[in-house]
């Protein structure tokens, strides 16, 4: 018996898979956010001025805020179908270090969901009229921060998986937990804007990054235990 | 002692050297924040109390309803 | 209120008793669902979980798991803590709740793929073999919102069939079974403990297997 | 040594105890509250850049000084719900959240009653300190709204205790970012730091002497709740309906 068990590592990319597919085959999912986003930042210029200065200004905390909404919004699934259908429950019961497994789903959420809005930010970079020598840190502090939310906010959603109804709950904890994300991405984008060099900001956003990844799936191990409870 | 008053008439006292609006409303707001804060845990010992005592006789009136009828 | 007297006599040897509950006892919002209870569960036995509607029979279940930790007393796992031995314990352990852990998204194949491989490694031939037993022939590669409650179900008891767990908890798994299921379950529980698996299981139904005995709850 | 820490994990000790140190805490509540008042509005010099508004700093410092005490206190009660499972640490992070939500509330009021008149501006986005506060704040809110959601007790104090120990970390995390951040946006602000720091030691005793009450009020209020909290929770145990019953 023992010698058919699985692996950690098999029993991870399993997940992986299986979260990959799934979103892949709910595509709303996975279309409704990025879309989601896509509206809320051409909303902007609606909203507050047409004139590509001003735009210029805003563009890079405009779409970093779309992004942290969008990604609140995607987060709502990660946990809740399988709550609903049980298959949490078996993921809770395996051999295998929570830890990994709630990886795993955390990484397939952010393919789905954080990695398109970091691939089609340079065209809403564009839209609003952010020059061209800040789309590179725009998307690479995109490609850190992304990931943190995805993270950091799997930690609440696990908190909340058990409400039957939930509403803005999420929202309410998540949001002001991204305040750090949304500073050092904005001002890595600032800071090329002025010429200077965005790497500390970048470098910071890696440390939080790799902080988040080696703790958050801790606190959302522990959180879906006292959910599922 | 009383030199250390800093103020000869109640108007200058109110007034808090022009700035008495806002002097006197942060204070104002500090007492009310203190007193809520104070009062409401108080009186909600003396309904948590109340509550309990009429759920005890309640359930003695059960249990003797029960007991009697039981017999 | 609710109490149960030691169902099994402690005749066994204590290393072929599985798991041991000792002074379990239970409350939820006040009320407790049950104290003072003990059971021994022996390799090769049917323990039928019984008792009324609100009992505590899922929580029992559920705490079993290790799935809620809301209880006091002791339940050993070959006479040792659980804590010390969890790799070994969980991968000897199959729980089907009342939500049976099926994707509603995914065909019964890329759901067995994926829940078995949490424990062990599975190859399809197996998953394929699996749910012909069960009965899911040409259902295989359909997406389960296609299939009925009771097919769902079935799902679930494919990996019964393909996992080589020794204890399974099943909480009230033959509730949206036809007959046929119902006939084809009790088989397979059976089996397991033919083979010197144990089961624990709540239901209503009265099962026809020699092996088994009655917890009441209640 | 781990006694008295299970016997304070014991509701009933605690409310016992609590009982006897009430009246002193209330005394010495009363005391420094009256000075610090008394003090603070009658007999501190006015500070010779800010007039009397330095008056409003001494609430506003001593309520805000307290105000940071609450997430290192919801981490520790946190940490004891998930690792002792003590329920008297969950009844305490309970009321604790509550009340630091009040604090955060009236720490930005008065600092915006201060800033209107030091800064021409109620409020001030440049004052790192306010900002956190404000995110302080929110973060409060949430766990409050977390406890209300789960109906649970006991998955809802596990819950919480996770939350707060998260939130600890990220209060910790957004106060330096916050600081980090406005360091790069103070060129046009009004806020400096000899403007914001009056001298004198009188200012600074009056301080302190509000800390205090502040302090102690805090503990009094605290305990208040959590003594409500107990007589709910435990109002099954038999010592609860002597105590109601001798009242």
């Amino acid at each position: 018996m023992t010698e058919k068990q699985t692996t950690t590592s098999a029993a991870f990319f399993a997940t992986l898979k299986r979260d990959l597919l799934i979103a892949f085959k709910k595509k709303n999912d996975i279309v409704n956010p990025f879309m989601f986003f896509i509206i809320v930042v051409s909303l902007f210029p609606i909203g507050i001025s047409p004139e590509s200065d001003r735009l210029t200004e805003i563009a890079a905390g405009v779409i970093w805020i779309s992004v942290l909404l969008a990604s609140m919004l995607s987060m709502d699934n990660l946990y809740r179908s399988d709550f609903e259908d049980g298959s949490l429950e078996q993921l809770l019961l395996s051999p295998h270090p929570l830890f990994f497994l709630v990886l795993a789903k955390n990484i397939s959420h952010w393919l789905v969901s954080g990695l398109p809005v970091v691939l089609v930010s340079p065209l809403l970079a564009y839209m609003l009229a952010l020059p061209e020598e800040a789309y590179g840190t725009l998307v690479l502090s995109l490609l850190l921060g992304t990931p943190i939310m995805s993270l950091v906010g799997s930690i609440a959603v696990a908190l909340t998986v058990g409400l039957g109804s939930r509403g803005l709950i999420l929202a309410v904890i998540t949001l002001p937990m991204s305040v750090p994300v949304l500073i050092f991405g904005t001002l890595a984008v600032q800071s090329t804007l002025n010429s200077q060099s965005p790497l500390g900001y970048l470098s910071l956003m890696l440390v939080m990054l790799s902080v988040s990844v080696s703790l958050a799936p801790l606190a959302s191990a522990a959180a879906l235990r006292i959910s599922v409870n | 002692m009383l030199d250390a008053i800093q103020f000869s008439t109640w108007a200058e006292f109110f007034d808090m050297g022009g700035y008495g609006f806002n002097v006197w409303s942060v204070y104002a707001l500090f007492a009310i924040f203190v007193a809520i804060n104070l009062i409401f845990p108080w009186r909600k010992k003396q309904k948590i109390i109340r509550q309990l005592k009429r759920r005890m006789t309640l359930d003695a009136e059960i249990q003797s309803e029960d007991d009697s009828s039981g017999d | 209120m609710s109490s149960a007297a030691p169902t099994t006599s402690s005749n066994f040897d204590t290393d072929k008793i599985m798991l041991t509950a000792r002074e379990l006892f239970c409350a939820r919002d006040d009320r407790v669902l049950f104290k003072n209870l003990n059971f021994d569960l022996p390799e090769g036995q049917v323990l039928q979980v019984q008792g009324s509607n609100g009992s505590g029979k899922t929580t029992l279940m559920r705490i079993l798991c290790g799935l809620n930790d809301s209880y006091e007393g002791s339940i050993k796992w070959y006479g040792q803590e659980i804590e010390d031995q969890a790799a070994s314990f969980f991968s000897s352990l199959l729980y089907i709740g009342h939500r049976v852990g099926v994707s509603k998204v995914l065909t019964p194949v890329e759901n067995l793929r994926w829940s078995c491989s949490l424990k062990q490694a599975v190859s399809d031939e197996q998953i394929m073999a699996a749910l012909k037993e069960v009965g899911l022939r040409g259902f295989e590669e359909s997406p389960c919102y296609t299939l009925s409650a009771g097919q769902q179900q079935r799902v679930s008891l494919a990996r019964l069939i393909i996992s080589p767990a020794s204890l399974w908890v099943l909480d009230e798994p033959f509730t949206t079974l036809d007959t046929k299921g119902v006939a084809l379950l009790e088989n397979i529980l059976q089996r397991q403990a033919h083979e010197g698996g144990s089961v624990m299981v709540t239901t209503h139904h009265s099962l026809s297997i020699p092996e088994l005995t009655v917890l009441s709850l209640g | 040594m781990w006694v008295w820490f299970f016997k304070l994990g014991s509701p009933k000790w605690f409310y016992e105890l609590s009982g006897k140190w009430l009246p002193w805490l209330i005394g010495a509540m009363v005391i420094f509250m009256t000075v610090g008042v008394v003090w603070g509005l009658v007999f501190l010099p006015p500070d010779y850049q800010q007039g009397f508004t330095s008056r409003i700093l001494i609430v506003h410092v001593a309520v805000a000084g307290t105000s940071l005490a609450f997430f290192p206190l919801m981490f520790v009660a946190g940490t004891i719900t998930l690792v002792w499972r003590m329920k008297l640490a969950d009844m305490v992070a309970k009321h604790a959240a509550i009340l630091g939500a009040w604090f955060s509330f009236i720490t930005l009021a008065t600092g915006s009653l201060w800033g209107s008149v030091m800064w021409g501006t109620w409020w001030e986005w440049t004052d790192s300190r306010l900002v956190s506060m404000l995110f302080q704040l929110f973060l409060l809110l949430g766990v409050i709204s977390l406890r209300s959601a789960l109906e649970d007790s006991d998955a809802a104090a596990k819950a919480c205790a996770l939350l707060s120990i998260v939130g600890c970390i990220n209060v910790v995390i957004i106060k330096y970012s916050v600081e980090w951040w406005n360091t790069l946006h103070q060129v046009s602000s009004p806020v400096t730091t000899d403007a914001s720091s009056p001298n004198g030691p009188e200012f600074w005793i009056a301080t302190l002497i509000m800390i205090v009450a502040v302090y102690l009020f805090l503990s009094v209020s605290l305990i208040l709740s959590t003594r409500n909290e107990i007589l709910e929770r435990e109002r099954k145990a038999q010592w609860v309906q002597d105590l109601v019953l001798k009242s």
